[in-house]
């Protein structure tokens, strides 16, 4: 399983806040968004703000290939501070 | 060396205190303090939310205060970053850093700034009476963050 | 604008909170502090005496203040020097600056501090059990002051 | 009449905290310093410190001219903060 969170404008565009997507060999970022995107509108809407990446909490990009149990996570740029 | 997130108000005294508590070597110190202010281009704000990425979060704060410990042989850094729902005029960031030196104690704040608006998983939204807004990134704060690669 | 000297000891929580008291557009504060160190080339030191100029120093204080808050368009500037006998551990001084955005109140407290040290009249005297000795004026002072002229 | 104040290392070596000089036409600060020294060897190795001078609290140098009542102080480079 991968799971996959959603932070701030992302997470409000693709109303979703968590879930878990079955893993496959060789699974890449670039699959997990093809595979959002074919359930519905709002995941085109939300990646189409070419959100950040992180697979376990380190800045990735969509070619990074994932492995069982990875934490995948998109969120627009960070405000802080 | 400390760095968290916390729901509740920052007390900036009590941060202070800590930081001082555990000095050996440093004659310096400098903090940083961020307030929630109660305007912005689109008028009266009536305080502001922060999301974060709980887990990386704190690791990535973590990894920017050791950074700063190494990069600017620091003695001390306390970063304390406030989210969930903050009120007008409350402590949004406290950072503190001690240093033998002045010019060290200055860079670490200045640096760990530059490179927390850049780097740690935290999305501001302020409020308006019933609507929100989600605060845009600013190129000043990655021009900021820029200055210090090397 | 506050700018002062003092022989009782400074106590920063509560010059931090005169500071943020009177805040109406700032999100930024930086501080800085310097601490007397119990130890230096010398050996180990038994506390400091902190000589000044009356008259004088509040004055170049005030005009310091002034001139902070001018060149980075600061929303508050604090200044409170110790004078007199200190402890080791002890605050020698306290600077507090606000501003709209980080970078004015980084660049007024250091600004503050560099020029503090290469203009106020203030003389430290380190103490070694029964005998004392007057702490040389230091080139990187120099250097640092001299940066901020234009 | 000049009031004269000095300042720590300057302090200690001319032994003098305060003191007060008659004031004349055209005085310089260079005249103090003239007759101070005349007053005793301790002046002269003060002033060997090559100290600044202030007069009415502003940095002056040893060729500004003086006016009745002015307060003139010697001391060595700053060292506080």
């Amino acid at each position: 399983m991968i799971t996959v969170k959603c932070f701030a404008q992302v997470r409000e565009i693709s109303q979703t806040e968590e879930m878990s997507l079955s893993f496959h060999q060789n699974m890449s970022i670039a699959d997990v968004q093809r595979q959002l995107c074919a359930q519905g509108e709002q995941w085109q809407k939300a990646f189409s703000l070419s959100p950040l990446i992180a697979c376990n909490h380190i800045i990735v990009s969509e070619n990074h290939v994932l492995n069982e149990g990875d934490e995948v996570a998109f969120f627009p740029p960070v405000t802080g501070g | 060396m400390v760095a968290r997130v916390q729901e509740t108000p920052i007390n900036s005294d009590y941060e202070t205190a800590e930081l001082r508590r555990l000095l050996k070597l440093s004659g310096a110190i400098v903090t940083f303090c961020g307030l929630v202010r109660d305007f912005n281009h689109l008028g009266k704000i009536e305080g502001i939310s922060l999301e974060h990425y709980p887990g990386m979060t704190e690791k990535t704060l973590l990894r920017l205060a050791q950074q700063a410990v190494k990069r600017f042989e620091l003695e001390q850094v306390r970063i304390i970053h406030r989210v969930g729902r903050i009120d007008n005029a409350e402590t949004i960031v406290w950072v503190g850093c001690a240093a033998v030196h002045r010019q060290a104690a200055f860079a670490g704040a200045a640096y760990i700034m530059d490179i927390l608006k850049q780097d740690v998983p935290l999305w501001k939204k302020e409020h308006y009476g019933e609507s929100s807004v989600w605060v845009e990134a600013k190129s000043t704060d990655k021009d900021a963050a820029s200055r210090w690669q090397k």
